[in-house]
């Protein structure tokens, strides 16, 4: 007979339960820090599929965060249509971005792929502050975003809002662990590790890299949609290319491709600066010095992830 | 004897240099045959093209008589034809499980959203291709360490983990890059068993290796090469009393005889 | 001014006749959001400062209604989110007021929570979408675009009878929306738009487009960005020889305008209400010397003030209706005829835009200080 | 008494031990051959001797001083030089500047003449001197990888594999020229897996197999002994 | 006429600043590998450095030729001991550690030092002297040129000819290209590659640090968000002239600083950067390694 073990899934399963009551145990403030930490998780998690998993040097995911929060703002202020609805799109047309964006830059190597998604992020700031087409609201961005409904009930009060954010989040991290589990999650991990081994075992690199780059961009456009909602207002400045550069970190700093590590970075990245705003403009200062001691005392991240077992 | 792969007069040049020149050799199935050449002769050279790596600047590559000259590396495994490398590729950060189901990455036929949702019929093959796995890891002596980091294990297991990925592939014809190297004399003996273990299931070999006495012992075929050029071909016996093999080797007397 | 000494003395009053009472009586608690780390700590900062040290001299007259003020600041970072989580911050300190911030984004963002919690927000922040939803809680600190747009286009159109007029802009929220507003404001007064070009706040490099500006011959060059880049834009126009005067919109007023310009920055116009240090009223003056006694500096710009004027208005209200609920001193606040402040007298108008302010046009002078040239100052 | 001493040399890459214990010396004036199958580490005995790889057991000697944990610098200025497997000629740097370079530890002055004396040497680098080292063929950048070591001035020269990928026709000049710097009195360890030609140059030399030395005899008893064929070509089929 | 002459004066001048600021990055990159993301934050740490030396002790008079050399010489000295610190103790201890990790820790970095310049220098703008040089102009072909322009072009042109023929023409100079091209290589010509990186770690704040006081002295002002801004354009230059080229750096700096001159000028203002990004992912598409890089495999 075996007795009960531990082991990562489920104490994972029983921290996201506990998570479930954090408003009733945390004020509004902390409420909305964590729904913030969901929303930054689940963007963080989809910048791993292609920085951490796949390998690629994406340092312009803000842009597909943006997308989605766009898609969402636009389709609920000026068609009504219902913040849930709006999701599915959201996360489509982030990939199809995410696809149609990398398709040509995937033969780019490294530093050069880096530079190029900087590229892209500063291109959908500048596209979103000139107001195309009158649909983005230009610099001011798109305010009055409503509330989601579900079963005709109101998610309006934060504590609602977080429920569903970290519903999402718990979904996001089932279909990271299948991913970890599946054919196609170990084939960006092949490339990632030796890409000419890989090609030899039949992994198409170039429709793999793609795949992931599509899959990280719904997730984040999903994220998107969710910090839409969360602000009930989008700019063109919650998406600048610093914000790529926090996620690029978070993932580098957590632990690449390792679910747990990727979410003590979203908490030492965002969660961990709200805890020490006591130290006002020294907070940065600080900050950055923690950034330099973490890496140089461990290169791997905070959390790397585990060499897995059967 | 049918032909499985045939190279017919290959070649191609990097920087001005000629690596390979108008080389030609068939590989029959069931064959075990074996490429050797001094170091730099260009034998990993011929590799790479055979794979996709790098596409031959003349001549033609057949497999079962089709021309698959210049196909990528990820359409020629398609074909069954599978490979291992001189310095071991095996993902550093994966067990030996994990190494060794990489192999089996065709014979997965779930979407990735199939993935991604966990589907039952998704379910059900990953629980299938992991009986595979470890059906291919009982015949190479590797279950023990299944769950190893496989970059931790001593270098001749390595090898062997290295070949059991190739072979969850279900290949036609294996190449082996000088799968001897780095093992001791004990690994190396073994290794002649497992050559021969693996050409009982019907599987083709292909082998580079400097280890002549791995080489002489398990080919039934061997094809010499130096300069990129194909310079002898024949059996064992025959190619060690070769004069341009044992020239092409231990180099050329130019100006004395020296009697070996 | 009579009427501000009266306030004044009423709120003495008033202190005087409630500090008795209480002496174990909980703060009053007072929010600044704002941006102390990031591209507009300064600003921020200086927002913060200014607050924190209007509520120490109204702690050292005993406080308000017999209770201490307390300053909790919450750093936003001028960012949208950081923005919504100080709200929620604040909103949970059971803060009366929130002074701040900066920025439209953080004001936006951080606006329907203040709404929705019944808590005051009076904040900078000119961009349109503040006032789309009609919240009770916002007062605008700044003056909105509109008016100076329509003062501005008077003034260039009007008064100086400019016939080629080029506007720039960077992307900013604040600065496009002033930038769209006085394009629309001098073509409904019959004046003439030459160009409307872009900027990158902070990359200093305007050359280009100001020589592509040059070759258009406007007689006035109209910026609505900030200080940084306006002192910036005037001493490059100088540097290309560009004959059109400089206008600027009211984030050019800084004193580091008139440094960065240089020798170029005389005869340049800004657009709006007085500068700190010429600020004609003593009140103003006497605040500006505070500042610079106890921070060794003055103010960054009228930002500071004009926040100040948010706290000023707010304490107030709380003495005036000797409450701090909201629904009192929303009333109060939307219903004051005017208020001295500052930055000038002003009120807010129903929707909580600042009404009333006194814009002038000024222009630099040599020793880099201003000069009011429209409208023509009278004595006092 | 001997230049070079090594004693009981230990190198592992991660697991797998690459040199086994190696014991050998090198006494001044003499040129002596290491040779070996590909893999038997022969490179990394090179790497090692330079200081390129930390070892993990042993000790190597050389004139007295034991440099086993010397970085590879201050090896090249104790005297040191070595012309590299793979030849590691600097690619994008021209013909002149890689042998200017090979003198990086003497005094400016001295390396004009030295230079001077490879193109006496090898003509070819002198027609060349001012392409790209990288432009070179296969031979030339192997007189290259030789010239650029000799210029240092070295007391021991290592040669790693001074015939891979090489044309014979080229491999005999090559040696030739080789013939010609032993001649002049140094002190070369050359490791190639063509042991009739280094052996012909060699006084004396060691046979690696799998990290260990197997053989060690005079170059005329090893080229007679059978030994080398077999540790090339293998033992006869069983 | 006059406009296209002046849109070129307008682009060599920040070119030449982009230019030598993107001389510190590949550099870094030639011989480390590394995107060095607090380079640009070093150079306008350099601005502040000769800004305190201009304004510290000038007492509001004219500083002087010689101060304004003090300034220079100081912050270059500062600027360069900064860059050999930050190296020691980020970079050395990841050398062999995936290289994504020293990445973060150059953003650390980064970090540290922009919050590091509000602290000790205030957040706000803080303003050049004027009297710094001479207010010349001269109009040539209908284009208006200053002197200060003048200066920045001509010195940006003989640093870079200086770190060119220093590079390309010393001993320590081909050196620190052979440790670029081959580190073990190196190694056996007796080249101390420690030595080569802290020299670049020298060289390039170094470089970085006259770059910052340009920009000071051009625009006349600092503040400490600025490194941000100025070490993006010159890393993209970098990419765009091939990263780890030396020349590349240059040619990279003053294509840029056209690109944006004539972007602003000839396209579109509000459109501009979008238009200089899209121009440099084209440039990569059609060139992976930029216009002077080599095509070398990447030591990932």
């Amino acid at each position: 007979m075996r007795g009960f073990k531990l082991d990562g899934l489920k104490l994972g399963a029983l921290l996201w339960a506990a998570g479930l009551a954090l408003p009733f145990a945390l004020d509004s403030s902390w409420v909305s820090i964590a729904a913030f930490f969901a929303i930054y998780a689940i963007t963080a998690l989809s910048e791993d599929v292609i920085l951490g998993r796949a390998g690629m040097f994406d340092m312009g995911h803000a842009v597909y965060f943006g997308i989605g929060a766009y898609v969402t703002a636009i389709l609920n202020t000026t068609l009504n249509v219902p913040i849930l609805l709006t999701l599915p799109l959201a996360m489509l047309l982030a990939a199809a971005a995410g696809a149609l964006l990398s398709a040509p830059l995937i033969r780019l190597r490294g530093d050069y792929l880096l530079v190029a998604t900087i590229g892209f992020n500063a291109i959908f700031v500048l596209a979103m502050q000139n107001n195309p087409g009158g649909i983005t609201g230009g610099s001011d961005g798109i305010t009055g975003i409503g509330v989601p409904s579900l079963f005709g009930l109101q998610l309006e009060s934060q504590s609602a809002m977080f429920w569903l954010d970290w519903v999402l989040l718990g979904l996001v991290l089932l279909v990271m662990r299948n991913l970890d589990a599946c054919e196609f999650g170990r084939a960006l991990r092949y490339l990632k590790q030796d890409e000419l081994a890989a090609s030899t075992l039949g992994v198409d690199a170039r429709k793999v890299k793609t795949l992931a780059f599509a899959l990280g961009a719904a997730l984040a456009g999903l994220a998107g949609t969710l910090f839409a909602v969360q602000l009930s207002t989008v700019s063109p400045s919650s998406f600048v290319f610093t914000e790529s550069v926090t996620l690029f970190a978070i993932v580098i700093v957590g632990g690449q491709g390792s679910i747990p590590g990727v979410l003590l970075g979203t908490a030492l990245m965002f969660v961990v600066p709200q805890i020490f705003r006591g130290l006002a403009e020294y907070r940065y200062f600080v900050f950055g010095i923690a950034m330099i001691a973490v890496m140089v005392l461990r290169p791997q991240g905070l959390l790397p992830r585990r060499r897995s077992a059967a | 004897m049918t032909a499985l792969l045939e190279l017919d007069g290959i070649g191609i040049s990097f920087g001005g240099l000629r690596a390979v020149d108008d080389l030609s050799f068939t590989v029959n199935q069931g064959q075990i045959v074996g490429l050797i050449g001094p170091n730099g002769a260009g034998k990993t050279t011929v590799f790479n093209m055979i794979t996709g790596v790098y596409k031959p600047a003349s001549g033609t590559i057949r497999w079962q008589g089709n021309d698959i000259t210049g196909a990528k590396p990820a359409r020629i495994a398609t074909l069954g034809l599978r490979r291992t490398f001189q310095t071991i590729r095996l993902f550093a950060d994966m067990s030996v499980f994990e190494n060794v189901r990489a192999g089996c990455h065709l014979a997965a036929r779930q979407h990735w959203w199939q993935g991604l949702l966990a589907l039952p019929a998704q379910r059900r093959e990953e629980a299938e291709l992991a009986a595979r796995t470890h059906d291919i890891l009982r015949r190479l002596d590797l279950e023990g360490v299944a769950d190893t980091p496989a970059t931790s294990l001593p270098y001749g297991v390595q090898r062997r983990v290295e070949l059991a990925r190739t072979l969850a592939g279900q290949p036609r014809l294996i190449i082996l890059d000088e799968p001897a190297a780095g093992l001791n004399d004990a690994e190396s003996a073994a290794l002649n068993d497992t050559i021969f273990m693996i050409r009982d299931t019907g599987v083709t070999i292909l082998l580079v290796e400097h280890d002549m006495n791995v080489v002489m012992q398990v080919s039934d075929h061997i094809v010499v090469i130096n300069f990129g050029r194909k310079i002898a071909e024949g059996n064992a016996t025959a190619i060690r009393t070769n004069p341009a093999v044992i020239e092409a080797y231990l180099g050329r007397d130019d100006d004395e005889a020296t009697a070996a | 001014m009579l009427r501000t000494s009266t306030i004044g003395l009423g709120v003495s009053v008033a202190l005087l006749a409630a500090s008795g009472a209480a002496h174990a009586a909980p703060p009053i608690k007072i929010g600044v959001q704002a941006p102390i780390t990031g591209t507009y700590a300064d600003e921020g900062q200086g927002i913060a400062r200014a607050v924190k040290l209007l509520a120490a001299q109204q702690n050292a007259k005993g406080g308000l209604l017999g209770r201490k003020i307390e300053v909790i600041t919450c750093d936003d970072q001028g960012e949208a989110a950081q923005a919504a989580i100080c709200a929620r911050q604040l909103v949970n300190d059971h803060v009366v007021a929130v002074i701040g911030s900066y920025t439209s984004g953080a004001a936006l963002a951080a606006e329907p929570i203040y709404a929705r919690a019944d808590v005051i927000q009076t904040s900078d922040g000119t961009s349109n979408e503040l006032l789309k939803h009609g919240y009770k809680t916002w007062f605008g600190n700044a003056a909105p675009n509109s008016a100076e747009a329509k003062f501005t286009a008077h003034y260039l159109v009007d008064v100086q009878h400019y016939k080629k007029i080029a506007v720039l802009t960077d992307h900013s929220s604040f600065a496009t929306g002033l930038a769209e507003a006085v394009v629309a404001d001098v073509k409904a007064a019959h004046g003439t738009i030459v160009d409307k070009s872009f900027i990158n706040a902070g990359s200093q490099n305007f050359s280009p487009v100001l020589t592509k500006l040059k070759a258009l011959q406007p007689d006035a060059l109209y910026f609505s960005g900030y200080y940084s880049d306006g002192g910036l834009i005037r001493a490059q126009m100088t540097q290309l020889g560009m004959k059109a005067t400089f206008v600027g919109g009211d984030a050019n007023q800084n004193v580091a305008f008139a440094k960065i310009a240089g020798a170029a920055a005389a005869g340049s116009i800004i657009i709006n209400v007085p500068a700190p240090a010429d600020l004609p009223y003593p009140v103003a003056k006497q605040f500006v010397a505070d500042y610079k006694t106890k921070y060794g500096a003055l103010p960054p710009s009228v930002f500071t003030l004009t926040n100040a004027d948010g706290m000023r208005a707010v304490m107030q209200a709380i003495a005036a209706t000797k409450s701090v609920k909201p629904a009192a001193l929303e009333t109060y606040l939307h219903g004051m005829k005017s208020f001295q402040g500052l930055t000038g007298t002003f009120a807010w108008n129903a929707k909580g835009e600042r009404t009333g302010s006194p814009f002038v046009a000024f222009e630099v002078q040599p020793d880099g200080s201003y000069k009011i040239l429209y409208p023509t100052p009278t004595a006092g | 008494m001997s230049l070079l001493t090594i004693n009981d040399l230990r190198v592992a890459y991660g697991q797998i031990e690459a040199l086994k214990g190696v014991s050998l010396t090198v006494a001044a004036g003499e040129v002596v051959a290491i040779l070996g199958a590909n893999g038997a580490g022969k490179t990394t005995l090179m790497r090692a001797i330079s200081g390129l790889l930390p070892k993990t057991g042993g000790t190597i000697g050389f004139e007295g001083t034991d440099i086993t944990r010397t970085n590879a610098d201050r090896i090249v200025r104790l005297g040191i030089a070595q012309s590299p497997e793979g030849r590691r000629v600097f690619g994008t740097l021209t013909v002149a500047e890689n042998l200017k370079l090979g003198g990086f530890t003497r005094p400016a002055g001295e390396i004009p003449a030295s230079v001077e004396a490879i193109y006496a040497m090898f003509p070819r680098l002198a027609e060349r001197r001012a392409q790209f080292a990288g432009t070179l063929s296969g031979g030339e950048q192997q007189m290259l990888a030789i010239g650029r070591a000799l210029v240092a001035k070295p007391k021991l020269l290592l040669l790693d594999e001074p015939s891979l990928g090489l044309a014979p026709i080229i491999i005999q000049s090559i040696f030739r020229s080789l013939r010609s710097i032993a001649d002049t009195g140094v002190t070369i360890l050359i490791v190639e897996q063509n042991a009739r030609a280094a052996l012909k140059l060699a006084d004396r030399g060691y046979v690696l197999e799998v990290g260990r030395i197997i053989h060690q005899d005079n170059a005329s008893n090893l080229l007679a002994s059978g030994q080398m064929q077999e540790a090339y070509l293998g033992r006869a089929a069983s | 006429m006059g406009t296209f002459i002046q849109q070129i004066v307008n682009g060599l001048t920040v070119g030449g600043i982009y230019a030598l600021i993107a001389l510190g990055y590949t550099m870094v990159y030639g011989v480390m590998r590394l995107i060095n993301f607090a380079h640009g934050d070093l150079c306008i740490l350099g601005a502040f450095v000769g800004l305190t030396m201009l304004t510290g002790s000038a007492g509001g008079g004219h500083p002087g030729a010689a101060l304004l050399l003090l300034a220079f010489v100081v912050s270059i000295i500062a600027i360069a001991v900064a860059g050999v610190v930050l190296e020691r103790i980020a970079y050395r201890p990841l050398r062999k550690a995936d290289r994504l990790a020293a990445v973060v820790s150059a953003l650390g970095a980064s970090l540290m030092i922009e919050n590091g310049i509000m602290l000790v220098w205030g957040p706000q703008v803080h303003v050049f002297p004027s009297n710094l040089l001479p207010a010349t102009t001269w109009h040539v072909a209908g284009a208006t040129i200053s002197f200060i322009q003048v200066m920045i072009i001509l010195a940006s042109l003989v640093l870079m000819a200086a770190l060119y023929l220093f590079v390309n023409h010393t001993r320590f100079g081909t050196a620190i290209r052979a440790a670029a091209i081959d580190q073990d290589a190196a190694r056996l010509m007796g080249i101390n590659v420690n030595r080569v990186i802290t020299s670049v770690f020298i060289i390039g704040p170094g470089l970085g640090a006259i770059g910052g006081l340009f920009i000071g002295i051009y625009y006349r002002e600092a503040y400490f968000t600025m490194g941000w801004t100025y070490g993006l354009y010159a890393f993209i230059a970098a990419i765009l002239g091939g990263i780890g080229n030396i020349p590349g750096a240059m040619l990279g700096g003053v294509l840029l600083g056209l690109f944006n001159a004539f972007a602003a000028g000839y396209v579109s203002s509000s459109w501009q950067d979008a238009i200089t990004f899209g121009l440099l992912i084209v440039i990569l598409l059609v060139r992976p390694t930029g216009l002077l890089g080599e095509r070398v495999a990447e030591k990932v």
